[in-house]
């Protein structure tokens, strides 16, 4: 038997990783969409309960937060320009910068998370049961959809770590770099999500 | 290399779309503070929408991929706008 | 089939059996036709097989009596359904609370009984709610059927035509005595109906504070206040008494005091009451408060 | 055997081992065709783990009161039978087992496109059904919720519900991951020359289905996630008590779990379309038809999910919309159910064991189908609903449709899939039993149910057991005829005679490989047939 006939390639295909990438996304489109769903009909019965709430929550944050993702969102573009442009160096440094404000973001949010539970805000506690209706499930929204985001940043930040190493050690370079762009999908998605939350959230009135 | 079909942006237009989503988030912002009672969330979630837009077609490449792309993330959004209004047959008129 | 019993019988019964007779005409003649070619078309006959072109306009048909069919069927099951949501104004109402694993009837003048007595050929609004999980309301007899939604206002009616008794079934799952949920709607004629009425007492309320904590955590539904037994240990004459229970895996004997009660809402599992299986009870470590198990502690006092 | 280039020297998938040696070799496998078979050892495990909890409940409902378990025991019994058939069998089922198998076959590739994903997969899934399994033993008890998981009950009872959701959670997970591979394989990897309106209709009916698979599961994995915050913190969206509202979770529930069933039944008419024109030796009739309806299928399924809820207190306009839809999705089924059988017309009929199969099939589909028009329909709906009928009408549809379909296929590539052939005789004679068996089962559940006989009922009023004992006796005798099926198919792949590489004179692109395929598919390119069923 001859090592051609039972050698396995490994098949490369840019294009079908890159569709299998934008399908996962999808899926994530849709795990957010039945919360969103969820969100629009709470919202729709309790207007009033959801705007008072959402007066709780601090607009500058949330706002400083929408500008770190949206900047992050394009520093890792900018790591893709890079790399397809052989730029070694500079694709590091926007990964880099695309880390710290993950980070920035989660720094952020464990404040705001920790002020709401400072206040006796947070499920299972003493004060939610005495909630009104509306006023208990904003909070329990609040709490479920931006934890499920933030863990999705903790995800998109660990996929970046990962390119950011393999870039160092060019495994991904100009000529191979759909694991970078792929991570860099996965980031804009985590952005994308947010950008909903965001006035959902917070600006409601 | 067949295999690197990505289209490059340049860092210019990258900032420069930057610029417009920073641009459009302080609108919104602006916007949901008068009161503009029932349509102020209509306006929130436009905006939202034309953000979104923009990252997907501009950060996520979408306006230089295949048109089957296009129309598969077109789908999904389709798909999800129309569970949710049918959902809500059910809760408008309860 | 087509009996009087109730007022919507008759839509029901004609849409099932349009329905079902369409469905039996198809299923024959497909079923005849594929035994026909088996035999006609079979290999052993040794002719070869003709490969026919598509015929889109045998398609089309095939397309558009189906569809014309379907809406067919659709609208006569509207037409059956729509009465059902139409109440008329005098309609007597009476409200059928369900909650694990009994239904209780009121009715006007908070009189209540647990069968659901109506009088003959009068429109009566049966209101739906539930004090726990949800239930069902079904009674196969007037082909009515319509959840019981905690904290959500359903609602069913009819007009029953046939005196007698007829079952009431719960028919969404409910825990483990689901299938012991059930009751009777005995039609009676409206003289009977207004004297069996005016002879059922005003229902007595318990105002103990611990008896609503018990109430509104569902403990009732597995614990009894009448000394029957159920899922659980009853509390009748809980407190106070003598009792065997197994406690990691040993037998032995303790005496109930407040101490064993609150043990036994946050962590049921520790000392399972012998003839009773592990597992059943959840914690509600955190969700009854303790000055709640107090209350429910005074309450059981006094159950003797 | 292909040896035109004498490089190349065929070895079959079944003796190729590569790195790993021996069962290794087999959980390691990234080859589709060995994770193909790896699917169906687990799922027929599970499916007779499933049958025989099957088994038990009709023992307890051959009379009133307790006959062999107490009812807690009864609740948990049901909901694992629900869990296990729904979760591990039928969704994964066909799509897993021959969709890996053959699905790049048919298309004329060498793998899937992410073969380490599809291992994943298969190991995830393994992961998941290990956790149902683990909910049933651990101290808390088995739970009782069935299947459906329908709060406020959900949320309050005291059992593993917490297990047993995150195992349905992470099976959903394996579900997608399946189904993104297969419409990246779909898109990217069919061999040049096949375009999809050449494609067998196979394939055709695995791209719908995963499409279904990869846009719905996701609803359902954050209800679940939700139902399980519910549970762990009181983040309350479904309890009432919490200040939630248990019809969404009806609402979120059965946004994946409609599309769910056509998740299952899609692929089975799959099968069947294939298997059809084989035995028959016609092109099959309206092959645009059928490849389209399976879209229009998988596309308005997604939009009907509310007929679950007529009686749970829906706004009427819902429950009208709802309605309408579902009749209209009614008609995409029916268009096949008219092609397959024109099909035969003018045909030359092999009446074999697929073919018979395929036949058993289309009867119970029939049944099935027309009985889910009464459910469909609003004012006959309100009868039947919850009752014993609805339980009659999908296993009809899930088991007398995909269960069938599976078999059907199991009947029909096993001979691929192993290179030996199974007994005929005993073949026949199973499926005979079979088909007894199952409507002896089932039938007499639409006539209880129509009197009002509530399903998951551990006790029933009297008047009921006659069918009830009917019912009970079709189950011993399908098991009994499972069992014979099984045994020869077992019996044949271990020690049958040596199948030729075409028994069935197919036209499709698996017949033309050697009785067991090599390790990747195709040692030469594939040639591609302007019409996939082109029999000369």
């Amino acid at each position: 038997m001859s090592e051609k006939a039972i050698h396995v390639e490994e098949h490369r295909d840019d294009e079908a990783s890159k569709l299998g990438m934008w399908l996962f996304i999808f899926t994530e489109l849709l795990l957010f969409g039945g919360l969103f769903l969820v969100y629009s009909i709470f919202r729709a019965q309790y207007p009033t309960e959801f705007h008072q709430s959402s007066l709780e929550l601090s607009v500058t944050i949330g706002a400083i937060n929408t500008v770190v993702l949206l900047f992050s969102s394009m520093t890792v573009a900018m790591a893709l320009t890079a790399i397809q442009k052989n730029d070694q160096k500079r694709a590091l440094i926007f990964i880099g910068i695309t880390l710290f404000c993950a980070a920035a973001f989660l720094f952020n949010k464990y404040f705001e998370w920790g002020h709401k539970i400072e206040h006796g805000l947070y499920p299972g506690s003493d004060l939610m049961p005495l909630l009104d209706r509306g006023h208990l499930l904003y909070f329990s929204l609040y709490f479920f959809m931006t934890g499920l985001h933030a863990l999705h940043i903790i995800i998109g930040m660990t996929l970046l770590i990962v390119c950011y190493f393999k870039v160092k050690s060019k495994n991904i370079n100009d000529h191979d770099y759909v694991l970078l762009e792929n991570g860099a999908l996965y980031w804009h998605l985590v952005d994308l999500i947010w950008i909903f939350l965001f006035p959902l959230m917070y600006l409601i009135s | 290399m067949a295999n690197n079909t990505t289209h490059t942006i340049e860092y210019r237009t990258l900032s420069k779309i930057l610029l417009v989503l920073l641009f459009l988030t302080f609108v919104t912002i602006g916007v949901t503070s008068f009161h503009l009672g029932p349509f102020t969330v209509t306006v929130a979630l436009l905006i939202a929408g034309l953000k979104s837009f923009l990252v997907l077609s501009n950060f996520m490449h979408l306006k230089y991929e295949s048109l089957l792309l296009r129309i598969l993330v077109a789908m999904v959004f389709v798909l999800f706008v129309v569970i949710v209004l049918i959902t809500f047959i059910d809760y408008a008129y309860r | 089939m087509f009996s009087n019993a109730s007022n919507f019988v008759n839509g029901v019964d004609s849409a099932f059996l349009i329905i079902t007779g369409i469905s039996v005409f198809f299923l024959v003649a497909l079923t005849a036709a594929m035994i026909y070619f088996v035999v006609k078309y079979n290999r052993k006959k040794g002719k070869p097989a003709v490969q026919i072109k598509d015929n889109s306009l045998l398609e089309i048909t095939w397309i558009v009596i189906p569809m014309l069919l379907v809406l067919y069927m659709f609208y006569i099951g509207w037409e059956g359904f729509l009465p059902m949501r139409e109440v008329p104004k005098d309609a007597i109402e009476i409200t059928a609370v369900g909650s694990m694993w009994k239904y209780e009837f009121i009715y006007p003048g908070n009189k209540s009984s647990d069968t659901l007595m109506v009088p003959l050929n009068k429109a009566v609004k049966v209101n739906l709610a539930s004090k726990d999980v949800l239930h069902g309301f079904s009674v196969p007899g007037f082909r009515i059927k319509e959840d019981m939604v905690p904290q959500k206002n359903n609602y069913s009616w009819f007009t029953a035509g046939e005196l007698g008794d007829f079952d009431v079934y719960c028919t969404v799952y409910c825990g483990v005595s689901h299938s012991y949920m059930n009751s009777i709607i005995r039609v009676v004629t409206p003289a009977d109906y207004d004297k069996w009425l005016k002879a059922l007492p005003v229902k007595k309320a318990d105002n103990s504070l611990g008896l609503k904590v018990l109430e509104k955590n569902g403990c009732i539904a597995c614990h009894t206040l009448d000394g029957t037994k159920s899922v659980g240990p009853t509390f009748k004459g809980l407190h106070g008494a003598t009792i065997d229970v197994t406690t990691a895996g040993a037998n032995r004997k303790l005496t109930v005091d407040d101490a064993y009660l609150e043990s036994s809402i946050t962590d049921p599992n520790k000392d399972i009451v012998t003839g009773y299986p592990p597992g059943v009870m959840k914690s509600y470590k955190g969700i009854i408060k303790d000055k709640d198990i107090k209350l429910i502690n005074e309450y059981l006092k006094t159950l003797k | 055997m292909s040896n035109s280039t004498e490089k190349i020297e065929y070895v079959s998938y079944l003796d190729y081992q590569g790195k790993y040696k021996g069962f290794l070799s087999w959980i390691m496998a990234t080859d589709h065709k060995r994770i193909g078979l790896l699917y169906m050892y687990s799922i027929m495990t599970f499916f007779f783990i499933g049958a025989f909890f099957g088994l038990l409940m009709k023992i307890e409902m051959l009379s009133p009161g307790e006959t062999i378990m107490k009812p807690q025991t009864y609740n948990g019994v049901f909901t694992l039978h629900g869990i296990l058939m729904i979760f591990m069998v039928v969704i994964p089922g066909l799509s897993a087992v021959f969709g890996n198998f053959f699905l790049p076959i048919l298309i004329g590739a060498k793998d899937v496109a992410f073969p380490k994903l599809n291992r994943f997969s298969w190991w995830i899934f393994i992961v998941g059904s290990i956790m149902a399994v683990a909910s049933q033993l651990l101290k808390d008890g088995p739970p009782d919720t069935g299947w459906t998981f329908y709060a406020p009950y959900s949320s309050q009872t005291g059992t593993n519900v917490i297990m047993a959701t995150a195992a349905a959670f992470v099976l959903g997970f394996s579900s997608i991951l399946t189904g993104l591979n297969f419409i990246v394989t779909i898109h990217q990897m069919r061999a040049p020359g096949m375009r999809f309106f050449n494609m067998p209709l196979f394939p055709w009916a695995l791209y719908a289905t995963a499409w279904i698979q990869l846009l719905a599961t996701p609803i359902i994995g954050i209800t679940l996630l939700m139902l399980i915050a519910e549970r762990m913190f009181q983040i309350g969206f479904f309890d009432p008590a919490l200040g939630g509202d248990p019809l969404l979770f009806q609402h979120l529930f059965w946004i994946y779990s409609h599309p769910a069933v056509y998740v299952m039944m899609l692929p089975a008419m799959g099968v069947i379309t294939e298997i059809i024109p084989t035995f028959c030796q016609r092109q099959i009739y309206g092959y645009k038809a059928v490849a389209i309806s399976s879209l229009a299928i998988a596309g308005v399924g997604f939009l009907v999910w509310g007929h679950h809820m007529y009686t749970s207190g829906m706004s009427d306009q819902a429950r009208w919309f709802f309605s309408l839809l579902t009749f209209i999705v009614a008609v995409p089924s029916a268009i096949k159910v008219f092609n397959w059988i024109t099909t035969m017309y003018n045909g030359s009929i092999d009446v074999k064991p697929p073919f018979l199969y395929a036949l058993a099939f289309i009867f119970l589909f029939i049944i099935g189908g027309t009985t889910g028009l009464l459910l469909g329909s609003v004012a006959t709906n309100v009868q039947v609903h919850d009752t014993s009928f609805v339980v009659a009408h999908f296993h009809y549809i899930i088991f007398g449709g995909m269960g069938f379909a599976f078999f059907a296929a199991i009947h029909y590539w096993l001979p691929k899939m192993y290179g030996r052939m199974y007994n005929f005789k005993i073949a026949n004679i199973a499926l005979v039993i079979n088909f007894i068996g199952f409507n002896l089962l089932y039938f007499p559940q639409f006539i209880i149910g129509v009197e009002g006989m509530p399903r998951r009922y551990f006790d029933y009023p009297a008047q009921f057991q006659p069918m009830q004992v009917i019912s009970s006796i079709g189950g011993f005798i399908l098991v009994a005829g499972l069992i014979l099926m099984v045994f020869n198919l077992v019996k044949g792949a271990k020690s049958g005679p040596v199948a030729p590489s075409n028994p069935w004179n197919g036209s499709t692109l698996e017949w033309t490989l050697p009785a067991t395929p090599s390790l990747e598919n195709f040692d030469e390119e594939p040639v591609i047939k302007e019409n996939p069923y082109d029999y000369k």
